[in-house]
């Protein structure tokens, strides 16, 4: 079985994806455990997968479908899957985190979507399918469909709240159906001149025939680049997420929050790396020029935004739209450290955005809103909760040992390499930022103050709540637990980061990107 | 040849010619069903390119089931559109 | 600083760290019911720390410094815990002073019958794990570490009030850290990271100091600058008015935070990176480095003239913290054996000083609701005992034999004499003269000057006796460090 | 938004033009697409390995055959996703029908039923014939499957939806799309039993009395006819939501 | 055959041929990238959302041209194989006579070029591999397979976004974008946080209190 785990992966969830969908019908409260269960065997098959990767003296295991393996036939004429530490690394978090959002989501489910278990678990499992899939294909093409699917699930979960969310989601689908084709038709360009969708096979062709200065080639890069970043919510193209994730149902946005956006920056890495190569992708002087500004209008513009809102998940949205420019920013500075940066923030910023989106979600569920003023003496309701919540916030502060800071430190190392001044700068402002933001959560938690300044009840550490609101009152566990782990989880990565940077270290070994110890 | 590109150049045009009334139309269903008749003529050139699998799915999906999606819908909401 | 150490691999350190977080622990549980055993873990707490703390004394007067791998940080940065004299003295002093400022805390809040006593407790014990972590810290990773952690776990204790000045402090205070640290400290951080192969050379404190052959001088200067600045603890001007505005606080914050731990942590990195990252040799080399100097006699004088001008007790205590802080800082600008020794005996002498002074005021403010130095005439006939502690106190911070302060600033005047700065000398004796002007008149009109009549004669009201106390035995604490100031100086291996 | 629309429009086209280049000669054979080994080996070999002579087919069912599998997830995925959208729950449900502007005359005509009544039976025939006739010649599981859901459609077009819904009502189409799925990927998941990679045909062999090449043959118009019940189900459940409003009664 | 019908034709007339092809392939590239384009330019400038939807469809038909004219090759037909390289000839036959398997390995080459060749070895021979210039016959299939997934997808897509039109519909009463953005502005504005955190009695109480203590 275990040489199989790749195809584990996939196979667990989209079966319990069609049981859900024949018992959904009849018998609801069938597809919570199905969903669980069938995330546990894909977890399984990810981390059987990732042992399997570091046994292996390529640090790569190369899975067929089809049977159609190297060797005996041409490179690229079946679909090959190819797991390396990067891909390994994310898909495993994709899993866990769905993991985590499937335990999570029992309850959030049934009271907002009610009726639609058997869709929503579904669609659930087959956006799991997806992205999993994103992270691991070898195949230029197969990842656009395996997009197509990530997006439509994602469309579905999102559109199944309220009208606003639906609403929301068109914006979704015109913007997320023009990046998507963006990227096929660059796919096109690249097929057109290299003749093979395997992406290792397009790499040897681009290094054999010298495409560097093609024009359709770039053009393809381009079009591939403005296809992920649109996917990707990237500043000027975000205006489809704060919406769709702000009305989506609580574990709708739990699990595509932290996900979605770093999934793609999954596939910018993997284009820029191991698809078009380092030489084309970053030692032309076009793009390297460009973006880099742009990611630093990015940050400044989403955390300015951010600053603007009232309402926390509001807030969290844009944090993700700022959190995208960081992890774009530590690609594009192009150094080895930008690049551990880059990488190890996909993870981190995934761990500490679902922390922060599980948080929301039991706020909304015990106040029923999520706006600044139905916050106060919540430290007091639910300190465990809060606990969590707030372990994400500093890791997204970036304070130590929390992950957050781990990444920020690459990425600021990074920047300093390349001397990107103006990049350090943009994530400085944003840092303080977001103290301000999170410590203005705390305050509206814990003083007895109004935003205008008043003292509220009569001093002594009195919040002026109701009694329902005083006393201790914890989350249901099925919506603790989750929390409480992930906010261990992001200790844990911040604590042990060096593990996992050494296996994304071995990664880029072969990439020989600029190190700077020859100044 | 001069024939087979003449025919080319015919579905060409009016593909094009199909595509801005169906988007320039303002009544839904005239836009839904000169939709068709544009998914038609790709079918009939991707045919013509030897592409036939592509060319049947087309005829079946495109112009076909699509346009019945769309004209459902049309049914369901306004007709008439402001651009 | 000490040449070639034998290390000695011991856990006592991370025992020493981890004590108040298992105090903490214990403390949540028991809670506000049972309020007697919170209080007994507090002190028990305390009493092991400290014990600990001293128990290590003997290896490190025998030339070792104790060490503990924790875990790794980064490639060849870990998390490295090191007892060396210069933070024994510190770990010692903060955890000395621990113990004393629970037992007066334990007067203080049950005087006043302050809310949510758990809270306070908790993260005091939190901010003094902090502490102890910045004390034993074997590299700038590490002391980067514990020193976000304590500037976290303070703001609860500062917004203890939690009304609208409550927020307010709490702003300022958070602001001024967090920028300066996120801002100033980590980029120089992570330059080093990059430049300095790797780390190891910038990192470690023992690694001795590559910067001269790595990084011209500007660069120098500039990274000096970013990590006196980054450290804003330390209280140097500009960065200093997050201390008087953290006076919001209950007093035993104030004074074991804002005279000892916090601050005093701050000028521990200060110095910690002077002595150990730069080096004394590179300092002397590097041309601009009187700037630091500059701004240090700055920081000295401008706070002092501030500290004249307040009338809250409080708030001149916490000018006149500043000004002691700029001593410090002082001496390690000085780039002097001289020097750095002063600095390191001052931050045990002003600790001792400036705690005993802010005891009292929170004992004055207990027992009869003063905050003014305006009302405190004739206080002395109520309070005899609190009075005189605040008067030995206040002679110590001035700096007269045979009190703590004397010595250090002895040694701060020598420093400056080597590098022939007389103009510091000049500032020195401005900044005591000063220093007499705001400290002595509180104690001379308690004393000396008949209160107005409507208060009739009370005989002695003094604060409960868990006030009294700990403020007495710090107190003679200034006379006690007097006496073996020579212990201090020979463990922070400066004996010439 | 139309001058945004624009510039957007205009810098594409730029790029495009730019692409347009490098463009190959029309149909050129040396081009990389067509002379590179994969496409050689697909259009050579095909025969060898599939024994299928309609290579589109073989390559959609059995080389890519991980793709198609997604792609009929995708149509399943639709299906879902729309019911779940259009389903009326809670306070929705109950909600006043928004009215439609061109209501259709109810009773239907009888010219039309009468010729439904006769095509429809020559439909589904031909969306059989399309179906297992796909290996040999234009069709498959797709091409198939949308005819025989077309089929469904016709009959709710020309009388109306509960009519259809009596062959083939919305529960049972989801029930239907799911086994598409299931025999799709369970055949990829028996082969990957048989000890091959997941969806290797050839290990049907085994149990197949037939060669590998048989074997793979074969099993391509099993998956075929996963795709035809997955599409055939979709295609129905989705239109029978969107005529309606996801509230399943009444015509068009 | 049309193969090879074709392949002379292009030989008798080359010059016209090769005119025709320029126009072909230019007009080809021409009108992907126009359809592209207008399709593009409706998806986001149009008001209607039905409007934005057709415009979608269009945007996707033409990548799906451009990759289909990638996998067109000159004089090749469609990608089945024609009789003579059917992998289902004739077995029995072929059993029947090895030998003449083993001749028809010789006449392989012959086999596209002479016609009348054909019905002679037709279906006596096993699946093989064709040859170059066989292959060269044949249009490209995999352009084909990739544009059969894109078009589902587009279908797929399209039936989604309909579905939330209708959504949309029900809620708001319209399908064009900026009365749906009127819409939701006007219902934001009339939203109100719901006040979970009232502190009349509160304060109320604290006031008796510090009444109490006066």
């Amino acid at each position: 079985m275990s040489e199989n785990s790749i195809a584990l992966i996939f196979a667990f969830p989209l079966f319990g994806a069609v049981l859900c969908a024949l018992v959904g019908r009849k018998s609801r409260n069938l597809c919570h455990p199905i969903a669980v269960a069938s995330l546990a065997g894909a977890l399984w098959g990810g981390i059987e997968t990732l042992r399997r990767v570091i046994a292996s003296e390529a640090n790569e295991v190369s899975y067929y479908f089809g049977g159609w393996n190297a060797d005996a036939y041409p490179r690229g004429v079946g679909i090959e899957f190819r797991a390396d530490y990067l891909g390994t690394l994310i898909m495993l978090v994709v899993v866990g985190v769905a993991f985590l959002v499937a335990i999570y989501s029992k309850l959030p489910v049934a009271e907002e979507t009610p009726e639609k278990e058997g869709s929503f678990y579904t669609l659930f499992l087959l956006q799991v399918t997806g992205l999993a899939g994103i992270c691991l294909t070898g195949d230029a093409f197969n990842l656009y469909v395996l997009i197509e699917v990530a997006a439509l699930t994602g469309y579905g979960l999102i559109a199944m709240g309220s009208a606003r969310a639906a609403a929301a989601t068109f914006n979704y689908v015109i913007l997320g159906t023009i990046g998507a084709s963006f990227y096929l038709l660059g796919v096109g360009y690249v097929y057109m001149k290299t003749g093979t969708l395997n992406m290792v096979g397009i790499q040897e062709v681009i290094t054999a025939d010298g495409l560097a200065d093609s024009a359709a080639m770039q053009v393809a890069f381009v079009f591939i680049c403005l296809g992920v970043l649109i996917k990707m919510a990237f500043f000027p193209f975000h205006a489809w997420l704060p919406n769709a994730y702000f009305h989506a149902p609580t574990a709708t946005s739990s699990l595509l929050a932290p996900l979605v956006t770093k999934v793609m920056i999954y596939v910018m890495i993997r284009m820029t790396l191991t698809v078009f190569g380092v030489d084309f992708s970053f030692e032309n002087t076009l793009w390297t020029e460009v973006i880099p500004w742009l990611v630093v209008i990015a940050i400044v513009c989403a955390a300015t935004m951010a600053l603007a809102q009232r309402d926390v998940k509001k807030m969290l949205t844009y944090l993700i739209v700022a959190e995208v420019g960081y992890m774009v920013g530590g690609i594009w500075v192009y150094n080895y450290y930008g690049f551990i940066g880059s990488i190890f923030h996909v993870i981190s910023d995934a761990c500490m955005t679902l922390c922060l989106f599980l948080g929301v979600g039991i706020i909304l569920r015990k106040r029923k809103t999520t706006h600044f003023d139905g916050l106060r003496g919540l430290f007091r309701k639910m300190p465990f909760t809060m606990g969590g919540f707030f372990v994400g916030g500093f890791s997204i502060i970036g304070l130590p040992p929390t992950c957050g800071f781990f990444s920020k430190w690459y990425l600021i190392t990074g920047g300093m390499l390349a001397e990107r001044w103006e990049y350090m700068v943009a994530l400085m402002f944003s840092t303080m930022v977001m103290v301000v933001l999170f410590f203005r959560l705390i305050e509206r938690i814990h003083l007895a103050v109004t935003e205008s300044g008043e003292n509220i009840g009569h001093g002594h550490g009195d919040l002026a709540l109701p009694d329902s609101e005083t006393f201790f009152d914890e989350a249901h566990w099925t919506m603790l637990v989750p929390l409480l782990l992930s906010a261990s989880v992001v200790l844990v990565i911040g604590i042990f980061n060096q593990d996992i940077v050494n296996l994304i270290q071995d990664f880029l070994e072969p990439f020989d990107l600029p190190k700077g110890t020859d100044r | 040849m001069t024939g087979l590109a003449l025919f080319n150049l015919f579905i060409l045009v009016f593909m094009v010619v199909a595509a801005v009334i169906s988007l320039r139309v303002k009544d839904l269903l005239t836009a839904s069903v000169v939709f068709g008749i544009y998914s038609f003529l790709m079918c009939l050139l991707w045919a013509e390119m030897g592409a036939v699998d592509v060319a049947f799915t087309e005829a079946a999906v495109g112009a076909g089931v699509s346009a019945v999606f769309l004209v459902a819908t049309v049914f369901n909401v306004k007709r008439r559109s402001s651009d | 600083m000490v040449a070639e150490p034998t290390v000695v691999n011991d856990v006592r350190p991370l025992i020493a760290v981890l004590t108040p977080m298992v105090a903490v622990v214990a403390i949540a549980w028991s809670g506000e019911k049972r309020k007697n055993l919170r209080e007994i873990f507090t002190l028990l707490a305390g009493l092991v720390q400290a014990s600990v703390v001293l128990s290590l004394t003997p290896l490190v007067l025998a030339g070792n410094v104790v060490e503990f791998h924790v875990w790794q940080i980064f490639t060849n940065v870990p998390m490295l815990l090191r007892v060396d004299g210069f933070g024994l003295i510190f770990a010692a002093v903060a955890s000395v002073l621990w113990i004393a400022t629970s037992l007066y805390a334990i007067g203080y809040m049950r005087g006043l019958h302050e809310h949510t006593q758990t809270r306070f407790y908790s993260f005091f014990g939190v901010s003094l794990c902090a502490t102890m972590g910045v004390a034993f810290s074997a590299n700038l990773l590490t002391i980067y570490f514990f020193y976000e952690m304590l500037s976290v776990s303070t703001y609860p204790l500062v917004t203890h009030m939690q009304d609208k000045e409550a927020r307010k402090g709490g702003r300022t205070y958070l602001s001024y850290l967090l920028f300066t640290s996120l801002c100033l400290l980590l980029p120089a951080l992570s330059w080093c990271y990059v430049w300095l192969d790797g780390g190891q050379g910038a990192m470690d404190f023992l690694a001795g100091n590559s910067m001269s052959e790595q990084f011209s001088g500007t660069t120098q200067i500039v990274l000096l600058l970013l990590f006196t600045f980054g450290f804003a603890k330390a209280g140097l001007m500009p960065f200093h008015s997050w201390l008087p505005n953290a006076m919001v606080a209950p007093t035993p914050v104030s004074a074991l935070l804002h005279a000892v731990a916090v601050v005093k942590v701050g000028v521990f990195c200060v110095i910690r990176v002077y002595s150990d990252i730069f080096g004394i040799e590179v300092l002397q080399a590097l041309d601009g480095e009187q700037i630091m100097v500059w701004i240090a006699c700055a920081t000295i004088l401008i706070s002092s003239l501030i500290a004249l001008s307040q009338d809250n007790l409080k708030r001149r205590l916490a000018f006149s913290t500043i000004g002691q802080l700029g001593y410090v800082v002082l001496g390690a600008t000085l780039a002097t054996k001289q020097g750095m020794g002063g600095a390191v005996l001052h931050i045990a002498m002003h600790a001792c000083g400036k705690i005993t002074l802010f005891f009292c005021a929170g004992a004055i403010l207990v027992a009869s609701g003063k905050k003014y130095v305006s009302e405190l005439r004739g206080l002395g006939r109520k309070m005899p005992f609190t009075m005189a502690a605040f008067l030995i106190g206040s002679l110590s911070v001035i700096g007269l034999p045979p009190l703590g302060g004397f010595v250090s600033k002895w040694y701060l005047v020598l420093g400056a004499l080597d590098r022939d700065y007389v103009w510091v000398v000049v500032v020195l004796l401005v900044s005591s003269l000063l220093n007499v002007f705001y400290l002595l008149p509180v104690a001379v009109s308690a004393f000396f000057r008949t209160e107005d009549e409507k208060e009739g004669e009370g005989g002695i009201q003094e604060a409960p006796w868990q006030c009294v106390v700990p403020l007495s035995c710090t107190a003679l604490g200034c006379f006690g460090l007097f006496l073996f100031s020579d212990v201090l100086l020979s463990l922070a291996g400066l004996a010439n | 938004m139309k001058k945004l629309a624009l510039a957007v429009t205009v810098l594409t086209g730029v790029l495009l033009l730019y692409a347009a280049q490098d463009f190959l000669a029309w149909g050129d054979l040396q081009s990389p697409a067509s002379a590179s080994p994969v496409s050689k080996h697909f259009i050579a070999d095909t025969g060898v390995d599939t024994e299928v002579p309609n290579m589109v087919t073989a390559v959609l069912a059995d080389y890519r055959g991980f793709d198609t599998m997604f792609e009929t997830v995708v149509i399943f995925i639709a299906g879902i996703a729309i019911i779940g959208i259009l389903r009326r729950t809670g306070a929705d449900a109950d909600a006043p029908a928004l009215k439609r502007e061109n209501e259709i005359a109810t009773e239907p005509d009888l010219i039309v039923t009468n010729t439904v009544r006769l095509l429809v039976p020559v439909i589904q025939l031909f969306a059989f014939y399309v179906l297992a006739h796909g290996h040999v010649s234009p069709g498959g599981g797709f091409q198939g499957g949308v005819i025989m859901g077309a089929s469904f459609i016709l009959v709710a077009l020309a009388w109306d939806l509960p009519k259809a819904m009596d062959r083939l009502s919305v529960d049972r189409a989801v029930m239907l799309a799911g086994v598409g799925i299931l025999i799709y990927a369970g055949i990829g998941l028996f082969s990957m039993l048989l000890g091959g990679e997941f969806l290797d045909y050839a290990e049907l062999s085994h149990v197949l009395p037939v060669s590998s090449e048989m074997a793979r043959y074969h099993a391509m118009l099993g998956v075929e006819i996963g795709v035809a019940f997955t599409v055939t189900a979709v295609m129905f459940a989705i239109y029978a939501n969107l005529s309606t409003r996801g509230r399943l009664e009444g015509g068009l | 055959m049309r193969a090879v019908s074709e392949a002379d034709s292009s030989i008798m007339f080359g010059e016209d041929g090769l005119l025709n092809e320029l126009l072909v392939e230019r007009f080809n590239y021409c009108v992907y990238v126009v359809l592209l384009l207008i399709g593009l330019y409706a998806m986001i400038a149009k008001n209607n959302l039905i409007k934005k939807l057709i415009g979608m469809s269009i945007f996707q038909t033409a990548i799906i041209l451009f990759y289909v004219s990638i996998g067109v090759k000159e004089g090749g037909t469609i990608p089945i194989y024609v009789a003579e390289h059917d992998p289902h000839g004739n077995h029995a036959e072929h059993a029947a006579h090895p030998e003449e398997a083993n001749a028809t390995e010789g006449s392989e080459e012959n086999a596209t070029t002479a016609t009348a060749s054909h019905e002679a070895d037709h279906g006596h021979h096993a699946p093989r591999s064709l040859t170059d210039e066989e292959t060269s016959g044949y249009a490209n299939p995999l352009p084909h397979v990739l544009m059969l997934t894109a078009i589902v997808v587009g279908v797929a897509t399209l039936g989604v976004a309909l579905a939330l039109t209708q959504r949309i519909y029900r809620a708001y009463g319209t399908i064009e974008e900026d009365a749906v953005l009127a819409a939701i502005l006007a219902e934001d504005a009339a939203t109100v946080i719901p006040d979970v955190l009232s502190t009349k009695p509160k304060r109320a109480k604290a006031k008796s209190r510090k009444a109490k203590q006066a």
